[in-house]
């Protein structure tokens, strides 16, 4: 079966009921989708499919002949980081980072389809999204900011909407 | 329908590293020809940043660019031990430990640079990479120049190591719980208000808004000391309102395999968080932190089940507080015993009220 | 392990005549429900029709009718009035809604662990009517009729007369991937009668035809309703608590019909 | 540029948001097999019969691994804190809870693993079962554990954690107001977004590399040698990068049995949990049972603490000692309380084992205290604000075990979240400090709790 994954024409053998998820990471060995639950409830595994998020564990290949796969990898390298990359690093929103590329993509779809940076708008379209770290506040203000089309430094990260500093008491 | 607003406060303490001590952490560097650092330490990173804050104290302590540092944890074959990541301890303990290690490595660091310029070890500084005599700053020479003369003048390893253990506090006397010696390192404390909406009808609670102050020591990154904050906000509102593996406990019946039914915090569910951090440096923490990372989640469950006190006139003082919970406590709008001096709340779920006779009375905390 | 048969038809009768009479098939919409069964070695079909292809999707209307494909993703519903359009919006996050089907939704048996099928008491308030294919060949009947046969039939498509008000009310417990712990949807026809119908309140939507006589009194509907449920204890709620919330639920829909004039 | 007190960005963070940071389930092994458990179904019951050998049979099925194979059954991973060992490694003719593992398979894929486990001959008898703590110490409440239903090894020798202190006898006669009442937080799961998985390679030298998700990469490695009586220089556990931990993964739940596994097909192995897997069978956080009764003055001093303590350890002990020992040191709160009479014990059901999780053994007596503490304020008419700054820990204050206490913020934490909410304080509370207490805030009754901060 024929796919294009980050750009590149691939041509694949696992079997046409086989979770895309582990046709990426097994057979592709593209391991930046994770198997967070195999059951559709965590987000891990979410890749773009024709630019829109996919929990890639309830994909079968047969569903996707054919279609535009984005992974992480696709998004930018460490040398070249797209916006949602450089968000997520400024602003902190990866901890432990096993739900990072997943929500990052639904973000990039999200801001690909025209979203803001209103709050609850964020927070509605990566509901399906689990951070049990949880990086909810910093990862909204991520997505946020790469919605506004933010110039991001690097060598520093942001502190949280929200946080103050009462200093020595 | 209508909705209720309450608020409600808590305040609490939790103390650094494991209970009783007796947890210890170890680390070793080594420092490359051209004066860059590899930190070796078994301290696993689970996202709570152990990586970074220890590169971080590493380069301060040998006073060396924060980009100059290797960080490998990878493995027990080059790393020493580490008790663990928990407890807590990953920045307090083990942060030490790297700590100690680094000022270790500078001292030998120190020794090789005080040959090269014939001067005293102790009258010369390490400031971003560079040695520097003090009261003689044109005289300073790098690093890596220093690591260099190391290895190819003088045949030696800069090495440091470092280890930090509390030692284990006994308890010396089984009636009273004493110890022998302090149980504990820093002790952080935590005050916070939650502001809930319950809708009386339905039962739901929607936790709307936290307010939360934490004593950290020193926040040796303070986004990072955030991460820990909101982070442990969100898991103590799943305490409070949402999670339970047995949702009609103690039975076992209907436990969820899936997170269509265990009820994990979602995105949707975050409120408003406002955070003050304020920093009373401890005595012995590295740099004056306190561990705060368990601690974060701790506060919210009682301000919270206060806050829905306030809200609708009612304790509800099993976790999680359901909507079913809520509606099974408007419903029976329980009112404490009163019996003498004595008020007595929640009888309902005591042990006397479930335990045979002779077993309630061994238990009894009534006075 | 023996080789499962795949089949792919790219059009409505190639899928009809694949399913025959079901005997034997598996049948995948959108995968949200089937694909982790298989994961976890609960399902192991010997045929699988995949329905991503056949020509099931789409909404289309004609007059006051609306006839919604079976291999419709929910996600295309969330723009439809109430009660379809915001019970869809309540299906699970916007990927599952995007990835499941309505027919997925329709005929998918019970979960292990709460119900399923969100969108069943919409369209039972709506008096909806399931086109599906298998033994005994191609056939409507209303979905109430359909709901305990699902099993054996392909759902081609589900038609409804868009309702002249349409109410939904819901438990509102948003994490990620929930199913409805309870909900209840209410539509009023041209000719003012109330449909009223509930979810998670069985193991499928079921009709509340005691709340509907007494519509006209929502405290007397609300409690009527509790005659026409069999409540269940799962994970997301027990029957105490579902049996103290559907009352609730159902005077809100009727409250949400009045204000529509 | 000082690196400490700076928003410095993570040092693994570009890893994190390229995709890059290799998890345990990312490291590519060629001629893996894959494990799969037998778990119980039942939750409490004698196995009658285990026959393995149908799965042993089956083509491409390299290894069946039971109690039976275990150098070392039985480890206790508090050994070193004096907590006996209780738990056996795999089941050994009982079975104490649903999904506690039987035997262990190495197959050549996920689905013949499955398979294998479904070919095991098992029979069980099953036995009565105990889910409710308050019941476990009723004369016919059935034994569900080898001590007892409650854990009898406290400093060898005590069935439960005991903290005394002044005289509690004198605080409640003397109070005005005695509060009770009863605080029962939930069993939690950890949830890691990454699930419990292990990787185990046979070297050519003898050696075992263990690909580990542990949050204690020498805890694991000192646990796997003790089970496999191995010396510490013939494991190497590779790790340090972890998808979430929370505490669940300290449980070290998977690495001996995959180690077993390679040791007996001599290939490398690889056990991925699945989600239901992680909800269902790994531990949890405990649930507690907790009842209070605080004696306390009108004006809203408490005087003294009596307090019974039941924490639900699950089938077995595990940290449980550990974690209510944690929590008896820690139930006067941030306050100071100076007559305390507490037992706590660690009671035994049958679910699956309960464990250390964010906050251990002080999550629960943080509510279970503070809400009290609000319980009271409403009762005794007292602003709950000036209720926990009249009590709260000062300098020279001292714990429930007569520790002194040199830097408590109870006072500026609380005064701080005062000003965020606009909650007004007179000016006594809104002026005092965490200082060693003086005038009104050191009662006579106090006077001799006090501690000298130099001599700690």
């Amino acid at each position: 079966m024929n796919l294009t994954v980050n750009g590149v024409a691939r041509e694949v053998e696992s079997g046409p009921l086989t979770p895309l998820l582990f046709v990426l990471r097994d057979e592709l060995e593209l391991t930046g989708a994770k198997a967070g639950c195999q059951q559709g409830g965590c987000g891990a595994c979410t890749v773009l499919v024709d630019g829109e998020p996919r929990r890639s564990c309830l994909t079968p290949l047969a569903a996707v002949e054919g279609a535009e796969i984005t992974t992480v990898e696709g998004l930018g390298t460490p040398e070249d980081l797209a916006p949602i990359q450089q968000a997520f690093t400024h602003h902190y929103a990866a901890q432990c980072g096993f739900c990072t590329s997943g929500l990052m993509l639904a973000a990039q779809a999200y801001i690909d389809h025209g979203g803001t940076d209103d709050r609850h708008a964020i927070q509605e379209a990566l509901s399906g999204h689990v951070c049990r770290c949880t990086g909810y506040v910093k990862i909204v203000d991520a997505v946020a900011a790469a919605a506004r089309g933010d110039e991001f430094d690097l060598t520093v990260t942001a502190g949280s909407s929200g946080m103050t500093s009462g200093g020595v008491r | 329908m209508a909705t209720h607003k309450g608020r409600g406060v808590s305040a609490i303490e939790y103390p650094t590293g494991m209970n009783q001590n007796g947890d210890p952490s170890q680390a070793w560097i080594k420092i490359k020809p051209d004066g860059r650092v590899d930190v070796f330490a078994g301290t696993s990173d689970i996202g709570n940043g152990s990586k970074t804050i220890q590169s971080q104290i590493v380069a301060d302590a040998l006073g060396v660019p924060y980009d100059w540092i290797t960080y490998d944890n990878s493995n027990t074959d080059s790393s020493p031990l580490c008790t663990g990541t928990f407890a807590s301890r990953a920045t307090f303990v083990a942060g030490m430990a790297a700590k100690k290690a680094a000022e270790s490595a500078r001292t030998k660091l120190l020794e090789i640079a005080g040959k090269l310029l014939e001067i005293d070890p102790a009258d010369l500084d390490v400031v971003d990479g560079e040695v520097i005599p003090k009261g003689a700053p044109q005289k300073k020479i790098s690093v890596a120049d220093v690591a260099g003369a190391a290895t190819w003048v003088y045949g030696e390893l800069i090495t440091g190591t470092g280890a930090q253990l509390k030692p284990y506090a006994a308890i010396v006397d089984n009636e009273t719980g004493r110890v022998d010696l302090p149980p504990h390192s820093a002790i952080s404390y935590a005050a916070c208000a939650a502001e809930v909406e319950v809708d009386d009808e339905t039962g739901h609670v929607t936790v709307t808004h936290l307010w939360q102050c934490f004593d950290v020591g020193h926040a040796l990154n303070p986004t990072l000391v955030e991460g820990q904050i909101e982070g442990g906000a969100m898991q103590g509102l799943g305490l409070s309102v949402l999670e339970n593996c047995y949702p009609y406990y103690p039975s076992v019946e209907h436990r969820g395999g899936q997170f269509g039914s265990y009820l994990a915090p979602g995105m949707e569910d975050l409120p408003q968080i406002d955070t003050i951090i304020i920093e009373n440096p401890s005595a012995d923490g590295p740099y004056g932190a306190k561990g705060i990372g368990e601690m974060a989640n701790n506060p919210q469950p009682p301000a919270i089940t206060a806050a829905v006190y306030d809200a609708i006139g009612v304790w509800i003082t099993e976790l999680p507080i359901t909507p079913e919970r809520v509606l099974r406590a408007l419903e029976a709008k329980a009112k404490p015993r009163r019996e003498g001096k004595v008020v007595i709340f929640d009888e309902e779920l005591s042990l006397a009220k479930f335990a045979h006779a002779d077993v309630a009375v061994k238990f009894d905390v009534h006075a | 392990m023996p080789a499962i048969d795949v089949l792919t038809p790219t059009s409505p009768d190639e899928a009809v005549a694949a399913f025959g009479d079901g005997t034997g098939v598996v049948v995948l919409g959108g995968g949200t429900i089937v694909v982790p069964e298989m994961t976890y070695g609960r399902l192991k079909p010997e045929r699988v029709l995949m329905l991503g292809r056949a020509g099931l999707a789409g909404i289309s209307r004609s007059g006051s009718t609306v006839t919604i494909g079976a291999a419709t993703p929910v996600a295309d519903l969330v723009g439809l009035a109430a009660p379809l359009g915001p019970c869809a919006a309540n299906v699970a996050d916007a990927e599952i809604r995007a990835q499941g089907t309505v027919g997925g939704n329709l005929c998918a048996g019970e979960g292990p662990e709460a119900p399923r099928g969100d969108l069943q008491g919409a369209l039972l308030a709506l008096g909806a009517v399931v086109r599906s294919a298998g033994a005994g060949g191609i056939a409507s009947e209303p979905l109430e009729d359909f709901l305990p046969k699902r099993r054996s039939r392909l759902a081609l498509d589900v038609s409804f007369e868009e309702p002249a008000a349409g109410a939904f009310a819901n438990l509102d417990r948003p994490h990620t991937d929930d199913y409805t712990a309870l909900a209840v949807s209410g539509a009023r026809a041209a000719d003012g009668t109330i449909r009223l119908a509930a979810t998670g309140a069985g193991w499928w939507g079921l009709r509340l035809p005691s709340a509907e006589a007494k519509a006209g009194d929502p405290e007397a509907a609300g409690a009527a309703a509790l005659a026409d449920v069999k409540l269940a204890d799962d994970a997301l709620a027990s029957a105490w608590y579902r049996g103290k919330v559907l009352p609730v639920l159902v005077r809100r829909v009727l409250a949400q019909l009045k204000e529509i004039a | 540029m000082k690196a400490v007190g700076a928003r410095l960005p993570r040092y693994d963070g570009i890893a994190h948001v390229t995709g890059r940071s290799t998890y345990v389930d990312d490291v590519r092994i060629p001629g893996t097999l894959w494990v799969k458990a037998l778990r119980s179904p039942h939750h409490n019951a004698a196995i009658t019969k285990l026959d393995t050998s149908p799965a042993e049979k089956l083509k491409g099925v390299h290894a069946v691994v039971t109690a039976a194979d275990v150098p070392l059954l039985v480890y206790g991973h508090l050994s070193a804190l004096g907590i006996p060992g209780d738990e056996p490694l795999l089941a050994d003719g009982e079975v104490r809870y649903q999904g506690q593992p039987i035997a262990v398979v190495a197959a050549e894929s996920e689905e013949l693993a499955m398979a294998a486990v479904e070919a095991i001959r098992i029979e069980y008898e099953e036995r009565p079962a105990l889910f409710d703590i308050r019941k476990a110490f009723d004369p016919d409440a059935p034994v569900i554990h080898e001590w007892g239903n409650w854990y009898p090894h406290f400093e060898g020798e005590l069935d439960r954690r005991q903290i005394r202190k002044g005289d509690i006898e004198w605080a409640f006669d003397k109070a005005d107001t005695i509060v009770q009442g009863v605080y029962r937080p939930a069993a939690i799961e950890h949830v890691p977004l990454e699930t419990q998985v292990c990787q185990v390679v046979p070297e050519a030298d003898g050696r075992l590399t263990i690909y580990s998700c542990t949050q204690a990469l020498y805890f694991s490695l000192g646990v796997v040698c003790a089970h496999l009586q191995l010396p510490l220089n013939k494991v190497k556990v590779v790790g340090g990068t972890v998808g979430g931990g929370f505490g669940g993964k300290v449980d070290t739940a998977t690495e001996t049995m995959c180690a077993l596994l390679a040791q007996k097909s001599g290939r490398p192995v690889k056990w991925r949990w699945t989600r239901e897997e992680e909800f269902l069978c790994s531990s949890t956080r405990a649930p507690w049972h907790m009842e209070i009764a605080d004696a306390v003055t009108k004006d809203g001093w408490i005087l003294g603490r009596k307090m019974l303590t039941l924490h639900d350890s699950g089938a077995y002990a595990r940290f449980s000692p550990y974690g209510l020992t944690k929590h008896s040191f820690h139930h006067a709160g941030a306050y100071t309380i100076p007559n305390i009479h507490f037992d706590g014990y660690v009671v035994f059901t049958n679910r699956v084992p309960t464990t250390a999780m964010r906050g251990f053994g002080v999550t629960s007596v943080s509510f279970a205290v503070e809400t009290h503490l609000s319980r009271i304020a409403v009762e005794l008419g007292i602003d709950p604000f000036e209720l926990r700054l009249k009590n709260a820990n000062r300098i020279g204050d001292t714990t429930p075990n007569g520790v002194v206490l040199t830097d408590p913020s109870t006072v500026p934490t609380i005064q701080a979240i005062a000003d965020a909410i606009g909650h007004e304080l007179t000016a006594e509370y809104r002026t005092t400090t965490r200082d060693t207490r003086s005038g009104a805030f050191l009662p006579d009754h106090l006077v001799s709790q006090l501690g000298n901060p130099e001599e700690h």
